[in-house]
């Protein structure tokens, strides 16, 4: 480097690096990809949450969101694919006094490890879901999933998906989730609000964050760069809190109905247990 | 900074200053800082780091108010903003 | 006493299970011998052939199935027909009297009866208890397990406030084969 | 019962009943399971159980998630145990291999039926023995142990969680459908002569530069819980002593996997459990386990009877497997016997360490049943 930038201080660390494990960034996540604002939000809600970070444990699964729990300085596990979600009910079993959180992929959250999502809901495990939607299998270089809009092209959907896709939002409050919130990784600072209000939830509480795949499946889409992307949401996104999960679906270059869908109580798995015996 | 109207105390409130600190490793150039600023306060370099990503700089004509926006939508923990000390 | 094989045998619902969970009890823990007890499966729950056979033996128990049938108790048709060839030569076979006809009479073997269900249902009141009854004339029946023994494990086997429809039960299944 | 919730005394119990006895008394307080004959009394045995000894019991939605659920659980710092049968064991094998990486104590029970596929649910069967040893992706070693009563299968359900805690590592209870369902008298000691092998915590404060997998050659590294302040990562990918990923370096799975596998391997003497009977001098030894070294000791005795030297070998451990008895013994013997309730599978272990010195004979047994007296009797007079 022969030139210098300008008006900037270099340094080597970060303030959040007390949470990061910063001896392994930089991170593998490509360019512009939104997990690392999500991770960002993340942290930023947890030192507002006031838990017991040594209380706190991450559980992910395979995936690009499956590495997430590996760069968060705190209990984490890497499971296997789809499993993070029963690997989570035990460790909440095995010590109620921990905080879980899931932090995982819609592919790896509702297609593979679909049927572990509906059940932790239906039974109202006491865990957050965090689940990064980027409507595609990024870590295996663009495969379809579950979330993949109708008609969108991915590389196993050369001629266009032609499968509807699940609503992540739908699907958990149909479930029975007791908190259910969509946002994309350009809301940040509501994503940092509902991040909070999910860890502070009882019960299983569910924050879907659309997020830009720039290397696949925006290249492919002819969505352009994660920064068209953004703006993409920034212009397509509409807040409706409260409003039905049902109609919460996204069509390929439709809007995208962003808000907390869902804030209830009721008892969670252990609550129930322990009443029942 | 653009702004909408013009605060009535405008000229009795001190906008704080930030100085912008940069993790040259860690970038990625994506330029969701520079796009995102409210205050127009970055822009992109021409210089590289390593793995040949471009960095953001300061357009020394515009201050930065530590808004943490760069800060909080940075995939990469790469950028933070620590406030001018007035003493 | 060497090694004797017991099998009891009814349909689904009658407590052949039960009974043969507390001959076995009664013979481990009150009788001290070793004890092995294995039940016939199918993937029927209810009206099925429901058998199991009970091993006891002063030695160790080196082959928990059947070798040679020593005593048959039976309480339906069809489990009389199902196991009838298993009974060994010299064997005793007893039957609950209203629901098995012998229609393959051995001159091989002997033969006790009791109306269990009937008695059960008429003289105590509970059709449920017919097991007991039965357990009561397995006893008077046959010197493979002690009276005081079986009716021990009777009483730690049923739900409590049963004792004395139980005993009672036990008692009048044990007199009858005592005439 | 004790004061501590936990029975004391003579019982006439089945296995299963004995399996869910002895893990209760050997500390568990975590199961999770699916339905599956014919282990499913167990399950039930723990929901009404747990409850009474401030454990927790979750009835998951399949297998898979009952294995992932009893790793969580283990990390969560409960002692942790499953139990299944033939099909489910082959949905947990993805998971049981995430056990073994991240070296997970926990304890799975495979009630063994007839196969393959869904088989006969009701009947005994032995034909999962090689999937246990073989059934996740990738080289591991595992620690499997055969019970042949329910006695057995209380002490060896204690036993298995105590390899578990020492070597770190899933263990599993590889029984059957007729040890399972058959009941017997099942002893259960007082609570201080129960062996108790606690979780091995680490005996350096938490900090920044902890090693979770710090690696002694053959070593067990002590066991970081969530919650402990530790803040471990754990992961099923290949990994360093930090616990990081590391998923190109040759050296880091080299120096992993050997240390995964020679934790077991070398301390095979104190894992192998071996019941012998008149082995030394014998002519024939006939290798069993489970049920089939039960149902073989009534051919032995017949055999003796007729005054043929014969010995039982009876693996109780069966993996590791006993490979260094097998050799030493082969050139001294005429034939091992080894009957089984599949088509051959320990026997091929045998086969390998005889190595020709001497006949291996299977007597194989389809399943749905256990072997006749005069099939083995007949195996052993025509080899002696």
């Amino acid at each position: 480097m022969n030139e210098e930038l300008s008006n900037v201080l270099i340094s080597k660390e970060h303030p959040m690096d007390d949470y990061l494990r910063e001896d392994r960034l930089p991170h593998i996540w490509c360019s512009g990809c939104g997990l690392g604002t999500i991770l960002t939000s993340f942290v930023s809600a947890l030192q507002k949450s006031g838990l017991d970070r040594d209380k706190v444990a991450v559980v992910s699964g395979i995936g690009c969101t499956g590495r997430a729990a590996g760069y968060l300085y705190l209990d984490g596990f890497h499971t296997t694919h789809g499993r993070a979600i029963p690997f989570a009910t035990g460790l909440k079993l095995g010590n109620p006094e921990l905080k879980v959180v899931v932090i995982s992929g819609d592919g790896d959250l509702v297609a593979i490890g679909g049927n572990h999502f509906i059940h932790a809901a239906r039974r109202n495990m006491d865990i957050t879901v965090i689940c990064v939607n980027n409507f595609n299998y990024g870590m295996t270089s663009g495969q379809m999933g579950p979330t993949t809009p109708t008609g969108a092209r991915t590389s196993t959907s050369p001629y266009g998906n032609h499968e509807p896709p699940f609503s992540v939002p739908y699907l958990a409050a149909a479930s029975g989730a007791t908190y259910v919130a969509r946002w994309t990784s350009l809301h940040i600072r509501r994503l940092e609000d509902s991040i909070l209000e999910a860890l502070n939830k009882k019960g299983f509480s569910v924050v879907e964050i659309i997020s830009p795949c720039p290397t696949y499946y925006g290249k492919k889409n002819k969505m352009g760069s994660a920064l068209q992307q953004m703006k993409y949401y920034h212009e397509n996104s509409v807040i409706r809190h409260g409003s039905d999960p049902a109609e919460s679906g996204i069509d390929l270059g439709g809007e995208i109905v962003v808000g907390c869908f869902i804030n209830k109580d009721k008892p969670t798995f252990l609550d129930s247990q322990k009443r029942s015996v | 900074m653009k702004l909408w109207r013009k605060p009535l105390d405008q000229d009795r409130v001190m906008i704080p200053h930030g100085e912008v600190h940069i993790i040259i490793e860690r970038c990625k150039g994506c330029e969701l800082c520079v796009t995102y600023c409210p205050c127009d306060v970055l822009e992109m370099s021409r210089i590289f780091n390593a793995k040949g990503y471009s960095l953001p700089q300061v357009d020394g004509s515009k201050d930065c108010v530590i808004c943490g926006l760069c800060e909080m939508i940075c995939p990469e923990f790469a950028i933070y903003i620590e406030e001018v000390s007035h003493g | 006493m060497s090694r004797q094989e017991i099998r009891l045998s009814g349909f689904g619902g009658q407590g052949i299970m039960t009974a043969a969970h507390i001959l076995g009890k009664a013979a481990a823990l009150f009788d001290q011998r070793n004890v092995t007890l294995t039940k016939s499966y199918g993937p029927e729950s209810r009206g099925g052939a429901s058998s199991a056979l009970v091993i006891m033996a002063d030695e160790d128990i080196d082959y928990p199935l059947l070798t040679k049938l020593d005593l048959l108790v039976t309480m339906s048709q069809e489990a009389y027909t199902k196991y009838i060839g298993e009974l060994s030569s010299g064997g005793l076979l007893i039957i609950d009297r209203d629901l098995v006809q012998l229609d393959q009479p051995r001159d091989d073997i002997e033969v006790r009866s009791i109306p269990s269900t009937r008695i059960a249902a008429d003289e105590l009141g509970r059709k449920i208890v017919a097991n007991i009854v039965m357990l009561g004339f397995l006893a008077a029946n046959t010197d493979a397990i002690s009276k005081d023994g079986l009716k021990e494990s009777v009483l730690k086997s049923i739900p409590k406030g049963t004792e004395k429809l139980n005993i009672s039960a036990f008692e009048t299944g044990y007199g009858y084969g005592s005439q | 019962m004790a004061n501590n919730g936990i029975l004391q005394g003579s019982f006439f119990m089945d296995g299963d009943t004995a399996c869910a006895e002895g893990a209760l008394a050997a500390g568990c307080r975590f199961f999770g399971g699916y339905p599956i004959t014919p282990a499913t009394e167990i399950a039930e045995r723990m929901v009404l159980r747990l409850p009474q000894v401030d454990g927790t019991y979750i009835q998951m939605e399949d297998e898979i998630a009952s294995m992932n659920a009893v790793l969580g659980a283990s990390w969560g710092g409960a002692r942790a145990m499953t139990a299944t049968s033939g099909p489910g064991f082959s949905l947990m094998m993805e998971n049981l291999g995430l056990g073994i990486m991240t070296e997970t104590p926990c304890v799975v029970v495979n009630v063994q039926r007839g196969g393959p596929s869904t088989g006969m649910p009701t009947l005994v069967g032995q034909g999962d023995m090689m999937q246990a040893r073989w059934g996740s992706h990738g080289d591991y070693e595992i620690i499997a142990l055969a019970p042949s009563s329910p006695q057995e299968l209380f002490d060896l359900t204690i036993r298995a969680f105590n390899l578990a805690e020492k070597y770190r590592t899933p263990v599993l209870v590889m029984t059957d459908e007729t040890v399972g369902h058959m009941s017997e008298r099942v002893i259960i000691p007082p609570p201080e002569e129960i062996e108790h092998y606690p979780r091995r915590k680490p005996d350096v404060p938490p900090s920044a530069d902890y090693l979770p997998y710090k690696s002694e050659p053959n070593s067990v590294p002590p066991m970081a819980c969530a919650g402990d302040g530790y803040r471990v990562h754990v992961t099923g990918l290949t990994h360093n002593e930090k616990g990081y990923p590391d998923t190109v370096n040759l050296d880091v799975q080299q120096q992993m996997l050997e240390r995964l596998i020679n934790k077991i391997q070398h301390n095979k003497d104190d894992i192998i459990e071996l019941h012998e009977d008149q082995v030394e001098g014998a002519d024939i030894v006939v290798v069993a386990y489970g049920i089939s070294a039960r149902t073989a000791a009534r051919p032995i005795r017949l055999a003796r009877e007729m005054g043929l030297k014969v010995g039982l070998l009876k693996l109780v451990t069966v993996w590791p497997f006993a490979e260094e008895r097998i050799r030493e013994l082969a050139p001294k013997i005429k034939a091992f016997v080894v009957p089984e309730i599949n088509m051959g599978q320990i026997v091929l272990e045998v086969e390998r360490c005889a190595a020709g010195q001497t006949e291996t004979i299977l007597v194989p047994h389809a399943g749905g049943g256990l072997h006749k007296t005069k099939d083995v009797l007949a195996t052993i007079k025509k080899f002696a």
